[in-house]
């Protein structure tokens, strides 16, 4: 009895060790990306690199300045877009759980985080691009907001349905109509919810590429103009990276280092945020 | 059965026990009485601490009961009952005692003449089978059985109340029976009180089994 | 007093507390402006209604477009190849045969590669932070770290798996004897395999803790040991929790583009082995999309990306589908 | 003064196919204190809910009958109005998480947007807090917020906010059951203080609950309101042997 | 405090009305039997109605209590004490009622040379003030006057056991009083009772306050 | 036969530095059914995991001092020994979900990776299942998912699992305050059954519970223990005015 016992525990603590060197194995190869870039991008970074335009090949330094803008652009564009509509739809969701409508279009937002982002720029190309005649940023914008929908919709559903019912029966009880209940109760708890997905979805789509390929298709000039090509940092990650050129790669490390710092900050951000904001239930 | 049933039930038990062993009490001192015996007279002299422990005990049940089970509706009415019925049957069994001491106490054997005239054997078997009637009521929760008793008690009532011309009576035909005759009508006076006691617990029965307070009101109703 | 609550609710113009003048204490004047707003109210909330209403319909609208668009703009390739498409071994634009076996073997050879690799660090995380060490600085190191790796945008694994991994790979594969291109679907499954450990780390993780304790402590009070506990309650509990979060890593592997576009070799010969470079649905797309010129060239392409709508849907709904069941 | 406040009349209430509350008609005089006993199940809270019109925010539930208030059937009224009249607290405390003790209390002005002077907020809030006997324990924090009050203070608060609103009737489903015994307590005292201006009902698993805080009882059991009658009654003397049998614990 | 405790309290006040009463009551049959006032005595009997309405009332209270509060504790031991406090002050009242009616039977005035002889005045005394005093240590919860109360009664047992032979001297030496001297061994009897309930009230308050029960055994330990 | 079976020498437990239960001193006769009493937070639950070494799996948590068992420390025991000897039971009824009710009652052997003859088992079964009341209801549906019961017979269930790794002392802590009075009155019945055969400890927010079902009495507050008594003592006539203000109702 003694005996098995023993060999139950010993068991028990191999394993043990075997998921914890797993687990930090994992941490690993991100340590090395991460500071590989950071090593890479972060001497290329200063002011002119940041305020200027791209030089052809052959030339020296040259800047990102239209990739930082037109990613600007385009986010800002497509959470417009996305951010409202997104959260209006996540609480139809959660306040008509069980109705038809609820299903289907709960079906249709599992099927929309579930595509490829490539095959969104494909539909952003004939929605937009073709029938305006000529790659755009919005069209770019409309893709990363197809994108964005489904990260903000259910991410403001899920918020809304761990709240729990008798906060909404407080607030019936107290005689409020349901547009009320909604947008002073239900929706000010579950604000640190919404506004993390809200944010992890901006996150999610900086970094996107592939709908942008044939949307926004980049521009290596400045532009401000939402119905003309426009750069971004992830295109011009991705077209310079794959060019032979050094130099343009070194423009592409620093892009990615940028690219890297941002999505880091706002992630963090995005904590600080939920955990300040969190409503103590 | 609930755990409560068991121990409402085990009181019960209890409970007639204790009115056994009371009415074994009065039919032995009624013996001692008409017999003279004074052997029997301190038995139930001495069996009066089994009635008196019967007692606590009772008591004590009904307590814990009432602590550890929070009885309600008719849970609760028996216990009363039982708390009740509990404290007439030991001064029933008190009175016995009572008897009995006065036969020990008295110096020669009583005045067989003064039986007859104050009808206290008569009285003492009315009490007798009364208590056994009302006993059997509660075992059977029989309120017609309880409701025949408060007939039944208005004769003791009469007895008692032609005692005292009786036994001034005898006690003017012959001046020599006189200790016996106060003895007489103290007993009689001791068994009217029997009569009042099983007229409670006839009227506690019919209170736990049919929740009605008949005490002291609708004197006119009681009579079916 | 209640009648005038009544009145209210019909369409008349109401008076101003009427009703209520009997008595000025402050409760009565409140309940006065109480009523008032609430007739104003009852019709904005009939509004919002309608609004989210729209919204959740819309939805499904865009959904459905997506859908139609892109079954109407591979109609061309669809009506000219049919289900051969699928089977066709060679792809040669310039010929107009466009068969896409080459790149479904090479999406299926990735993505499982790349799963194969990550599970088992996915679920010691998720084993890690769910049911080891759910709190405390280090595990919430790890946690943010994990969650981290999602984060980083795939073009810059894409261009770290170039710059770095490709390098290695390349010394790996001359050292055991395989033609060292570098550059094919060894490489981009080791990249998918780290994207990927997120997924099913973070879904595993929270079905772990998800397991109700007192069913842990049963089996702790019944003398098990905390490998005994996991294998015969946490396991069965979480199986299909876990098995989900395989299926959303796929999906995700699956849909990737642009890691795997840099780093996969772009060639549309069918590959001979792991370490040959080949291509994905995915990344056939994002590189000719541009370069389609002619209509059934793009309508295949288009085809092809309805395919991989239709198989990362799939898995992804399968997947989805199993949460449902576990977290219901 | 003994008038009818609240009445139903053959009211029943549906989840569903499922006939979970069955022609149910009692009457409710003014400044009584009701509680509702029965097995779980038997439809206490569905039958409560109808009474403020919260049933019918369940998706598939109906309801037949009338309740009348005040003599008014409350189905013919917009429900927003019935809540204003009749005020309800929940099982578990439910205080706005995101506002302070302070708002919590004028919460059903606040959110319905009725704008009040300062001055009368304040009155009102103090009232409130008084009447439920929190006032001094909070006076001083009443801008914390209202998740950092313990179980019975929460449930108090809650209590005020219903109070707040100045109904005519509480309801209150189960509203100890979450509570320790000492929180408990202080709720049940504080319906001693209550059922002074306010005609309570309150659904309670708990008989030795409804037992101390109700002037009458209510037994529901599948449904149907079996027994209505004084709680003294009730608890000594049943008429029902359905009753009888759950107060004294001989479930079939 | 507690709506438990507002209830019991209002037990309390009403139990001490109660006794008060009984007090009166027997204060009254006192005065009627000295003065030989037919007309108190007849007060006497008709306020019997009320000491009995009261003993209903409490005896129903309690039940409600019990019912609703589920009492335990000293509490509980409080309510029993009542019940059983309340059933002896009723008796009290009842004998009072009995000593009253006597006096109403009786056809000319007692014989003053008579509650000379049988002390049954000081009895009455006695008896009256023991009453006082155990009401003041229930309102007190003062057992230590409670205990005291054990020690008078025996001085009213001393009475009544001497009663029979004071008695029949009496009958002896004046045949005449015989009729009255049979009346009050009557009563000397029943306040014989008194001095028992009184006694039996003492050991239900120490009962209560001190949860030992001193009734029927201990009967050393309980002179202090 | 009266011997001890628990004892407990100085025990004190600490969540942190937070201490919880405080130089606890007790002596458990064999067969005899404990309820442990008390207000919230005053360490009742801490103290019933201390005695099976359920206590030390909460990270941060310590203890000091002896529990003994049959006279042997179980400090010095390994936790999983401990836990053999004595089963626990818990608030909320925790079958296995994904196993049969029959695997369920065999759980503690197959978790122990103990492989029995079929015929054994079936043994087992079927005796623990006649302990608990249950082999009636769930004979022939001994297959089917133990969450298929109602929450009396999960329970029940759960007991009959400790009850088959026969334990000498079964702890149960809160063993129905989850559950509704029907299905807390089977359980309570149930308890009168084991405590022939086991020391029962049950720890309980219901006082009238502890008074049906226990012989003796603990009474915890602010991690002391107070007073151990018979329960019918400690329900008339408790010794400590703190007991007496709680069972009484007349919290400070
Ligand atoms: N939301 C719901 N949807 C469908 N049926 C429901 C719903 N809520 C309750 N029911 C059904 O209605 C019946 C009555 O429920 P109700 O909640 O009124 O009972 P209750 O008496 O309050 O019970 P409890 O004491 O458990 O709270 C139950 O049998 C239940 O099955
Ligand atoms: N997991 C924990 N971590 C830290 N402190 C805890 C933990 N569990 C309990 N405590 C603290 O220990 C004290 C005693 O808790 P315990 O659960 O033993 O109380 P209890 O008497 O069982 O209360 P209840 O009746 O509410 O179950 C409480 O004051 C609580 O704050
Ligand atoms: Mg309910
Ligand atoms: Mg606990
Ligand atoms: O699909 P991508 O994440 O690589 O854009």
């Amino acid at each position: 009895m003694s005996v098995a016992i023993k060999y139950r525990i010993g068991k028990s603590t191999v394993f043990q060790a075997l998921v914890m060197v797993l687990s930090f194995a994992c941490v690993v190869p991100l340590i090395f990306i991460l500071i590989y870039i950071l090593q890479a991008g972060i001497t290329k970074i200063n002011w002119h690199f940041l305020t200027n335009l791209p030089k052809p090949v052959g030339e020296t330094g040259g800047g990102i300045a239209n990739a930082l803008v037109g990613t600007s652009i385009i986010i800002a564009t497509a959470s417009v877009i996305a951010i409202p509509f997104g959260i209006l739809c996540g609480i139809y969701l959660s306040e008509n759980k069980n109705s038809k409508l609820a299903y289907w279009s709960r079906l249709c937002i599992d099927i929309l985080q579930g595509v490829p982002s490539i095959v969104i720029g494909i539909v952003a190309y004939f929605w937009l691009v073709k029938p305006l005649n000529g790659f755009s940023a919005l069209s770019g914008s409309v893709a990363l907001a197809i994108m964005m929908l489904p990260i903000v919709v259910r991410s403001t559903e899920e918020t809304l349905l761990l709240l729990p019912d008798s906060l909404r029966e407080a607030a019936y009880a107290l005689g409020m109509p349901f547009h009320r209940v909604i947008l002073k109760v239900i929706v000010p708890c579950g604000i640190s919810g919404i506004l993390s997905g809200v944010m992890l979805s901006v996150a999610r789509i900086t970094g996107e590429t592939a709908p942008l390929l044939f949307t926004a298709f980049g521009n290596p000039y400045l532009t401000t103009d939402i119905t003309k090509p426009m750069q971004s940092l992830p295109l011009l990650i991705f077209n310079y990276a794959t060019s032979p050129y050094n130099d343009w790669h070194d423009l592409a490390w620093g892009a990615s280092c940028i690219l890297l710092i941002w999505v880091l900050l706002l992630n963090i951000f995005t904590k600080l945020i939920t955990r300040k904001w969190k409503v103590q239930l | 059965m609930t755990q409560l049933e068991h121990e409402l039930q085990s009181v019960k038990v209890e409970l007639i026990g204790m009115w056994s062993l009371v009415e074994s009490q009065l039919k032995k001192t009624r013996t001692a009485m008409v017999l003279f015996d004074r052997d029997l007279a301190r038995e139930v002299s001495m069996k009066e601490k089994r009635v008196n422990a019967f007692e606590l005990k009772i008591d004590r049940d009904c307590e814990n009961i009432f602590a550890l089970y929070c009885p309600v509706a008719i849970d609760l009415r028996f216990l009363l009952a039982v708390l009740k019925i509990n404290t007439n049957l030991e001064r029933i069994g008190d009175i016995a005692d009572g008897i009995s001491k006065y036969i020990i106490e008295a110096l020669e054997n009583f005045d067989e003449d003064l039986f007859a005239k104050t009808e206290v054997i008569k009285m003492f078997d009315d009490a007798i089978s009364m208590l056994a009637d009302t006993r059997i009521s509660f075992e059977k929760d029989d309120t017609t059985l309880a409701r025949s008793i408060f007939q039944r008690d208005e004769v003791l009532d009469d007895i008692n109340y032609a005692a005292i011309d009786r036994i001034s009576n005898a006690i003017a035909e012959d001046l020599t029976v006189m200790h016996d005759a106060l003895y007489v009508l103290s007993i009689i006076r001791k068994l009217e009180r029997v009569g009042d006691q099983t007229k409670n617990i006839a009227e506690e029965i019919i209170f736990f089994v049919e929740a009605k307070v008949l005490k002291h009101h609708q004197e006119t109703q009681r009579k079916p | 007093m209640e009648t005038s609550v009544d009145k209210v609710l019909k369409p008349a113009p109401l008076k101003n507390g009427a009703g209520f003048n009997s008595q000025k204490t402050p409760e009565t004047v409140s309940t006065n402006k109480r009523l008032k707003r609430s007739h104003r109210q009852i019709r904005a909330e009939n509004i919002f209604r309608r609004t989210i209403m729209i919204v959740a319909v819309a939805t499904v609208v865009l959904v459905t477009g997506i859908m139609v668009t892109l079954a109407y703009q591979s109609r061309l390739s669809i009506q000219s190849a049919g289900l051969g498409f699928l089977w066709g071994k060679v792809w040669d634009p310039v010929r107009d045969i466009f068969g896409v076996y080459p790149f479904l073997l090479g999406t299926l050879l990735t993505s499982f590669l790349a799963l194969i690799i990550s599970v088992p660090f996915s679920f010691a995380v998720a084993l890690f932070l769910g049911e080891y060490f759910p709190k405390g600085w280090m595990p919430d190191l790890l946690k943010n770290t994990v969650e981290l790796i999602a984060a980083v945008p795939s073009v810059i694994y894409g261009f770290w798996g170039l710059a770095v991994l490709v390098p290695i790979v390349r010394t790996f594969e001359s050292a055991i004897g395989v033609d060292a291109i570098g550059q094919g679907i060894f490489s981009s499954s080791l990249i998918l395999a780290i994207m990927i450990i997120p997924y099913a780390a973070s879904l595993g993780r929270s079905m772990i803790q998800m397991v109700p304790s007192n069913l842990k402590e049963a089996a702790y009070s019944l003398g098990a040991t905390r490998w005994e506990v996991i294998r015969m309650v946490i396991l069965p509990y979480t199986k299909s929790g876990l098995f989900a979060g395989v299926m959303l890593s796929l999906g995700r592997a699956l849909g990737e583009t642009m890691a795997v576009t840099m780093v996969i070799g772009n060639t549309s010969l069918i590959p001979k082995n792991i370490f040959s470079p080949g291509n994905t649905m995915a990344s056939v797309i994002a590189n000719e999309f541009t370069e389609a010129d002619h209509p059934v060239y793009l309508s295949a392409l288009i085809e092809l990306g309805l395919v991989l709508f239709v198989v990362t849907v799939v898995i992804n709904m399968i997947g989805k589908r199993l949460i449902k069941g576990v977290t219901k | 003064m003994e008038s009818t406040i609240v009445k139903s009349v053959n009211y029943n209430a549906y989840f569903g196919d499922n006939h979970v509350v069955k022609d149910v008609n009692i009457e409710i005089p003014r400044n009584t204190t009701i509680a509702v006993m029965g097995p779980s199940g038997c439809g206490k809270t569905t039958f409560l809910r109808g009474i403020n019109r919260m049933h019918e925010l369940i998706p598939g539930a109906t309801a037949k009958g009338q309740i009348l208030l005040n003599g008014e059937d409350v189905m013919e009224m917009h429900p927003i109005f019935v809540r204003l009249k009749i005020g309800m607290v929940f099982q578990r405390p439910n205080p706005f998480p995101n506002l302070s003790i302070y708002d919590n209390v004028i919460a059903g002005y606040k959110l319905n947007g009725i704008k009040l002077p300062k001055a009368e907020k304040d009155t009102i809030v103090e009232h409130s807090l008084t009447r439920v006997a929190l006032w001094n324990e909070v006076k001083d924090s009443l801008t914390k917020k209202g998740s950092f009050l313990s179980g019975g203070q929460q449930q108090r608060l809650c209590i005020a906010r219903a109070v707040a609103m100045e109904p005519e009737v509480l309801l209150f489903d189960e509203p100890t059951s979450a509570l320790d015994p000492i929180s408990t307590s202080t709720v049940e005292e504080l319906f001693h203080e209550l059922k002074k201006n306010y005609t309570l009902i309150i659904v309670t698993h708990n008989m030795q609950q409804a037992a101390r805080v109700s002037d009458r009882t209510a037994f529901f059991y599948m449904g149907e309101l079996v027994e209505f009658d004084d709680t003294k009654t009730m608890f000594t003397n049943p008429k029902d042997i359905r009753t009888q049998n759950y107060i004294t614990g001989r479930f079939s």
